[in-house]
């Protein structure tokens, strides 16, 4: 547990840390100045610069101020808590101060970075910040985290690779594993695969050794035909309604991976798609399945509803399957013309470019066309602006392939919404930090992985899937969880001021909010982010938010206007 | 160590001046060149070859059937040598071609197996500099050349199998080698335009015209060739060059044998330096005053 | 975490301390799994610890790495070994016995507290690594300000005790008696290692071969794009605003030239997988620096499969004055002032355009880490042609050896979420080996 | 308008059996590079021949004579720089013999050809050259016999070729 009995909390002893960031805040604002100005005001004894107060250097420095100096509060005044407060609260931990007594000012992304053109105005901003910020340090109170019970058990939505790949690593940790799918068999996407890239193996004798070992796994239970119902609960307490074919089932669980893929995109209207003559580089998976079949003269057209204004973006994966699939058409039949019309080849990495050249080297060709005159497929030929010598050339085909983007599930919006976790604009699933919290959500416990976030191949797939099994067993190893304690609640003093109106209900985010046996309002402090959205919004000012109090608030804004 | 001697059509035939100050030079390192009857042109690789394929292997392989030298055949111009070795390279990675040639070549009772050893004159002196420091008496102190590689000597590597494509340095040291000074200039890895005068002469122009104006900016008082085409290039249409664009060039050309043999000690005349188009005598007379 | 689940006594080896190794090494130590971190250099941060900022975010990158190596040094189940190399591997899956070779960094780590006396009393300067030699540091110094550990350490090849036997200032400074010049390499033996994660990342091409064609070391208004982050970085050695080497002027054109040493039969024949999206970012945060900025592009295909590239493209060309023109350069040349000159061909016209430039950066390939081999004999993997450790195709933390593991850029080109997503699950791979082998 | 339409024989008559042509990406090295495109502001463009090559567009490359493939220096820059070992000079060869065989050869090249032809070397000895040669006191060179070599042409039809100038 947090608590720190061993300091005293009053009266407020104050230590202000104002950091250079190198030159981020350093190059515009005088950072000493500043530290010399912290000094000044009421409660503080000690103020510091430090280059990079986030370095270990930076970071004993505060520690030893603590003991030196007595502190009971610390201010750092730099970048923001979105990256930092984590560490800056468990440093004053660690020097013996509960991390609540710690105090955020954001004079980089608030100050230094937006007045750069205005460097004394922005100076006596800073000052401002940080005066409000020791306001408001001499308010602050000690406070607990919340605890939540672990059940290490892991449910995972989604039966492709991705999410089989995450459901086998977690069961062999020894976890008790859910694994969900929607349609009656696993294997999602790869099931309508003839081979995959870039080994070209048949899609059918992967999933069935991939199968066979979920099938011999005796901690994981696999439902197809199944869909989520609902979701109650939080980080290590999970309960979720199962819709088995009909059946209810109730399942409780630790966690929550999200791997539901994507599909690829349809495109009626666009280049006389007919399913027949014009097809897609799936449906030509399935073609290949007869190994007789072999076309004569194929045209394959890339960024096929992709790369423009509606879908603005790559989809990664089409390159590689329409080269894969040009080369088991040259293997059939090497005397068969196969072009493919790109507009740039995304072929990244070893394996790939590999395969790009092994493509040309067998005598496919690459045309390059541009978005603003794009193919037209004619009766006989595809005819393209080719933009290599400026001038239109014909392509005799009696095969067009497109090749179409992977594209959200709209299922993802209804999932999204009863997971609480968010989409982007495409309609993926959007992760807590696209840099360095990748298959992580920013709802604890929640984790995605392959294509249902972004369109992935085959080995990224199950490279997240494993990567989502790591992060979630980081949480289901252990027996408890500390969450945020800088939570709302409903006072015991203010209970009389409630008259269930339901306001705050409706408007968390988080659905954190219930009613009650008794009819009384309750804030579940696992779920609570802290947003103050329904202290906002409370007519009668019942609720309260722990670290951003009324009386912390006000002291600030008192800050400001007293100079 | 001795060489069978390939002529090529160029040298012997308008150019013999070159020919002359290379078989003094030889022979004076003590490197034996033998000539040989028979052969017809090697062919020309910016020109027979471009026109038929077969024609050129046909003629390539037949030339090389002939040489039968110990240490292979050498060469005075760098387009001989780029077609004998690339002859030699391509009968020898396709021998279904080498099979098909010797076929043609049968009537006439020639036929070559592709192991005859081709080296261009500069290589052969590269590999002798040690040899002609020894026999240096005249230093050429105060000489600053632009080396001129030319394409062929170097490129394409895979089959000249030299001095780095880009990077060459054999000709610059057997420069220094003599006492001379070797100029870097921008364009120094470019090429003359000699070959492009057949179907463009006014590019061919102006492709010599820019080397001229880079070899001025660096500060060199004469230009080192390799090879005839670029040879004739450089000194013969250096008053096209003026002409054309009102320039007023005067670089000297020198043949790498002349240069060599000058620092051994002969006279120009002997050289036949006399036959160039742009006068050599002040230059090499203001580092060499006459002893006579 | 709080309580931790009850494990067995085997622990992880995680070889190499950048991005992916911390995040691999996290992630099992949270799950309450014992591990070794093992870094070559001073401290821990790799390749990551060098960038400006991260595509296509643009968030400050030691600014996002700098709470996971401060949570990589106070975890209680990691034990970093920084400027420490693998020595020695034995044992098979689940039961590896590692020795450890620590070099003497000739200070103690536990006693320094990286207040920076010494540096500033040592009289010898050096040109700094990690600054890719656009700066000076001192014989005694701290790998990088945010480093992990906060320790200095001795350049014992350029310190004037350690070569001509006479100064010790560093010493004589030290209130703290950091500094231990009796230090000697200490060979450190980790028994019960379970599985191994090797995360041992890239290279730099450029301090390889040499690049003569493009005058790079030559002209001094060629720079590679490492380099060039350095330059953009505000605590790099022109602290965030760029200036020529040559004569410290801004420069208002930028030429950015794309798969140096990559995609080439006669080089390296992979993409490098990031140098489309990192070039951009670099042209915009020069542009933020300088309104003026116009950048130029060559390229030969634009590679943005990843998340919000795309867009990240179109806000480079229509908000930062960039322009992406498709054409591989293959030569620089430079005039008078050190302006580099390149020559390319329009293929929207078809006219070939010289273009001259105040500045090229080049987007140098990445390529394996030079002590790969070695460490590959070591550890009895294998490495694929380009000598990036050999996985297999679908499962790639799979090494061709069982319990070994990898991730990231030790075995292909790749960004940082991936190798962050691939340290994880090489974690998970760990886990299940470790936990599968009481 | 010319409709261009992708010929595969030529483009296989094109890649030949050093198959190189096919490697091309098309990322502009050889444009890049080339001394001729650079003085004829890409009149003359290596990148463009080969993609037409590799396209098997005949009617540009031989019957349009665009772009220009005579106009190569042979400096091999392009080959050698050639990030895809692409053969680029040995293409325009092809192209080139391709031409000449249908009368599209340039002048110049034609009269080196039929001195060629007529006597086995380029360049027949002057009887001032060999006066010359004399007072070198170089020896007399004995090249090859000119029936031999009409023969051995005539054998890949080289002669009815060079009958075909200005067809």
């Amino acid at each position: 547990m947090t608590e720190n009995n061993d300091i005293q909390v009053d009266p407020p002893r104050i230590g202000v840390f104002v950091c250079h960031c190198g030159s981020n805040i350093g190059g515009l604002l005088d950072c000493k100045k500043l530290a010399e100005y912290a000094e000044t005001l009421p409660d503080v004894v000690y103020g510091e610069d430090n280059l990079y107060t986030c370095s270990e250097t930076g970071l004993s420095s505060i520690k030893k101020a603590i003991k030196e100096h007595e502190l009971n509060r610390v201010v750092v005044c730099s970048c923001t808590p979105r990256t930092h407060e984590p560490l800056f609260r468990k440093t004053v931990q660690e020097a013996g101060l509960n991390p609540y007594l710690f105090n955020f000012v954001n004079i980089r992304d608030q100050c230094s970075w937006v007045h750069m053109k205005e460097p004394e105005a922005a100076f006596d901003k800073a000052k401002d910040l940080i005066r409000m910020g020791a306001a408001k340090a001499t308010k602050l109170e000690p406070l607990n985290k919340n605890i939540v019970n672990i059940n290490p058990v892991a449910m995972i939505i989604g039966g492709g690779v991705s999410g089989m790949s995450a459901a086998l690593s977690l069961s062999k940790q020894g976890f008790k594993t859910y694994l969900i799918e929607k349609e009656p068999m696993l294997g999602g996407l790869v099931n309508d695969l003839y081979t995959l890239a870039p080994a070209n193996v048949k899609s059918s004798e992967f999933l069935e050794k991939m199968k066979g070992e979920i099938a011999s796994s005796s901690n994981l239970e696999v439902f197809t035909s199944t869909v989520v119902k609902s979701i109650q609960g939080f980080v290590g307490q999970f309960s979720v309604d199962l819709d088995n074919d009909g059946t209810l089932v109730k399942v409780d669980t630790g966690i929550i991976i999200v791997a539901i893929g994507a599909k690829s995109l349809k495109p009626f209207g666009l280049y006389g798609y007919d399913g027949s003559n014009v097809v897609t580089q799936l449906e030509l998976e399935s073609m290949l399945q007869d190994e007789s079949y072999s076309p004569k003269n194929v045209v394959m057209i890339q960024c096929v509803g992709a790369r423009n204004a509606e879908r603005n973006y790559c989809s990664s994966v089409c390159c590689m399957t329409a080269i894969k699939n040009a080369l088991i058409l040259k293997e059939r039949d090497p005397s068969a013309k196969v072009t493919v019309l790109f507009r740039d080849i995304y072929m990244p990495g070893i394996f790939q470019e590999k395969m790009y050249k092994k493509a040309r080297d067998n005598g496919i060709i690459f045309l390059k066309y541009s978005p603003e005159k794009q193919p037209v497929v004619e009766q006989d030929v595809v005819k393209v602006h080719n933009e290599f010598i400026n001038d239109v050339v014909a392509i005799p085909r009696d095969m067009v392939v497109l090749s179409t983007p992977l594209v959200a599930y709209d299922d993802n919006k209804e999932l999204g919404q009863l997971l609480k976790v968010p989409l982007q604009e495409n309609g993926f699933f959007l992760e807590a930090h696209v840099k360095l919290r990748p298959v992580d959500f920013a709802t604890d416990g929640i984790f995605i992985g392959g294509a249902a976030k972004w369109p992935a191949d085959i080995t990224e797939s199950i490279s997240q899937g494993l990567a989502a099994a790591s992060r979630a067993s980081t949480i289901l190893s252990s027996e408890m969880l500390e969450v945020e304690g800088a939570t709302a609640c409903l006072p015991e003093v203010n209970k009389n001021l409630c008259k269930g109106c339901e306001v705050c209900l409706n408007v968390c985010p988080f659905k954190a909010i219930v009613k009650n046996q008794n009819g009384d309002i309750e804030v579940i402090q696992a779920l609570c982010k802290g947003c103050g959205t329904c202290v906002a919004t409370c007519t009668r000012k019942a609720l309260t938010i722990r670290h951003f109090t009324n009386e912390q608030i006000l002291s600030e804004i008192i800050a400001l206007t007293s100079e | 160590m001795s060489y069978d001697l390939f002529l090529g059509c160029v040298i012997p035939a308008r150019l013999p001046f070159l020919e002359a100050s290379s078989r003094k030079v030889f022979q004076k390192l003590e490197i034996a060149l033998h000539d040989v009857d028979g052969f017809s042109c090697c062919p020309d690789p910016t020109g027979i070859e471009l026109l038929s394929h077969d024609a050129w292997l046909l003629l390539g392989a037949r030339n090389l059937s002939l040489c039968n030298g110990n240490g292979g055949v050498v060469s005075l111009c760098s387009g001989c040598v780029e077609t004998l070795k690339a002859v030699n390279y391509c009968l020898n990675k396709y021998p279904n071609q080498k099979a098909k040639i010797n076929e043609m070549l049968k009537d006439s009772g020639h036929e070559y197996e592709g192991n005859v050893g081709v080296k261009h004159f500069a290589q052969v002196l590269y590999e002798n500099i040690d040899k002609i420091k020894e026999n240096v008496t005249r230093p050429l102190t105060g000489l600053k050349v632009a080396v001129h590689y030319g394409c062929h000597y170097l490129r394409p590597a895979e089959i000249i199998d030299w001095d780095d494509p880009f990077e060459p340095v054999t000709l610059d040291k057997i420069v220094e080698a003599i006492g001379a000074e070797s100029i870097q200039y921008d364009l120094k890895m470019e090429c003359c335009g000699n070959p492009v005068a057949k179907s463009d002469k006014d590019l061919s122009t102006s492709m010599i015209a820019q080397k001229l104006s880079s070899i001025q900016e660096s500060g060199a008082n004469c230009v080192a060739v390799v090879c005839p085409a670029c040879f004739q290039q450089f000194d013969f249409n250096q008053k096209e060059v003026n002409k054309r664009d009102n320039t007023n060039f005067e670089f000297p050309i020198f043949y790498l044998s002349e240069l060599v043999g000058l620092s051994f000690g002969f006279e120009p005349a002997e050289l036949g330096l006399n036959f160039h188009g742009v006068k050599t005598s002040s230059l090499i007379e203001s580092i060499q005053p006459s002893t006579s | 975490m709080m309580v931790q689940m009850e494990s067995n006594s085997k622990q992880a080896l995680v070889i190499g301390g950048g991005v992916a190794g911390i995040q691999a090494a996290l992630d099992l130590a949270n799950m309450g799994i014992k591990v070794h971190l093992v870094e070559k250099k001073p401290s821990i941060g790799g390749r990551m610890a060098q960038l400006d900022k991260t595509f296509p975010t643009n968030d400050c990158s030691i600014c996002i790495l700098a709470p996971k190596l401060s949570e990589c040094s106070r975890h209680p189940n990691i034990t970093i070994h920084s400027f420490s190399d693998v020595q020695s591997i034995q044992g098979t899956t689940g039961n590896f016995t590692v020795d450890i070779l620590k070099h003497a960094r000739y200070v103690k780590e536990d006693v320094c507290i990286n207040c920076g006396v010494c540096a500033a009393k040592c009289p010898t300067r050096v040109d700094d690594e990690f600054d890719r030699y656009l700066r000076k540091r001192n014989a005694i110094y701290m790998y990088y300000l945010q480093g992990v550990p906060a320790v200095m350490t001795i350049d014992k090849d350029r310190c004037l005790y350690l070569t001509k036997g006479a100064c010790r200032l560093c010493e004589k400074n030290c209130d703290k008696e950091a500094i231990d010049f009796e230090q000697q390499d200490e060979i450190i033996t980790l028994d019960d290692i379970g599985a191994i994660i090797v995360a041992t990342g890239y290279d730099l091409y450029e301090d390889i071969y040499p690049l003569t064609r493009y005058g790079y070391k030559k002209h001094r208004n060629v720079v590679s794009a490492i380099e060039f982050e350095r330059m953009l970085c505000a605590s790099g050695p022109q602290e965030g605003h760029v200036k020529r080497l040559s004569d410290g002027k801004e420069p208002d054109k930028i030429g950015f030239l794309q798969c140096i040493g990559s995609r080439n039969a006669r080089d390296k024949e992979y993409c490098s997988s990031v140098c489309c999206m990192y070039t951009t970012k670099e042209a915009m945060i020069a542009h933020e620096h300088n309104n003026e900025l116009e950048s130029y592009v060559f390229y030969i295909d634009l590679r943005a499969g990843g998340k919000g590239f795309e867009k990240f493209l179109t806000r480079g060309e229509e908000e930062y004055n960039i322009k992406y023109i498709k054409s591989k350069i293959s030569e620089i040349q430079v005039d008078a002032e050190e302006n580099p000159i390149i020559t390319y061909e329009d293929l929207e016209s078809n006219e070939i355009k010289q273009m001259k430039l105040d500045l090229v950066v080049l987007a140098t390939c990445i390529i394996p880490s030079r002590d790969g081999e070695d460490l590959a004999d070591k550890l009895g993997i294998e490495l694929e042609e380009n000598k990036f450790i050999k996985t297999n195709a679908f499962f790639s933390a799979e090494t061709s050896k069982e319990g070994v593991f990898t991730c990231g850029c030790a075995h292909e080109p790749m960004d940082i979420p991936r190798s962050v997503a691939e340290a994880s699950a090489a974690a998970a791979r760990a886990a299940e080996v470790i936990r599968g082998a009481v | 308008m010319l409709i261009l339409v992708l010929n595969y024989d030529f483009r296989n008559q094109m890649i030949g059996e050093t198959a190189s042509l096919s490697s091309c990406y098309q990322c502009a090295t050889c444009s890049g590079a080339c001394p001729v495109a650079l003085l004829t502001n890409g009149k003359f463009n290596p990148r463009k021949i080969i993609e037409e090559a590799i396209l098997g567009l005949d009617g540009k490359l031989i019957d349009l004579q665009e772009p220009n493939a005579w106009l190569c220096s042979t400096c091999q820059k392009c080959v050698e720089l050639c990030p895809q070992k692409v053969e680029l000079t040995e293409v325009f060869t092809r192209i080139k013999n391709e031409s000449f065989i249908k009368g599209k050869a340039p002048e110049a090249f034609l009269a080196q050809a039929s001195s060629v032809f007529e006597n086995g070397i380029a360049i027949p000895y002057s009887k001032p050259i060999n006066q010359r040669r004399e007072k070198l006191g170089l020896p007399a060179i004995k090249t090859a016999d000119a029936q031999e070599i009409q023969a051995l042409l005539k054998s890949v039809n080289f002669d009815s070729n060079l009958q075909k100038k200005g067809e």
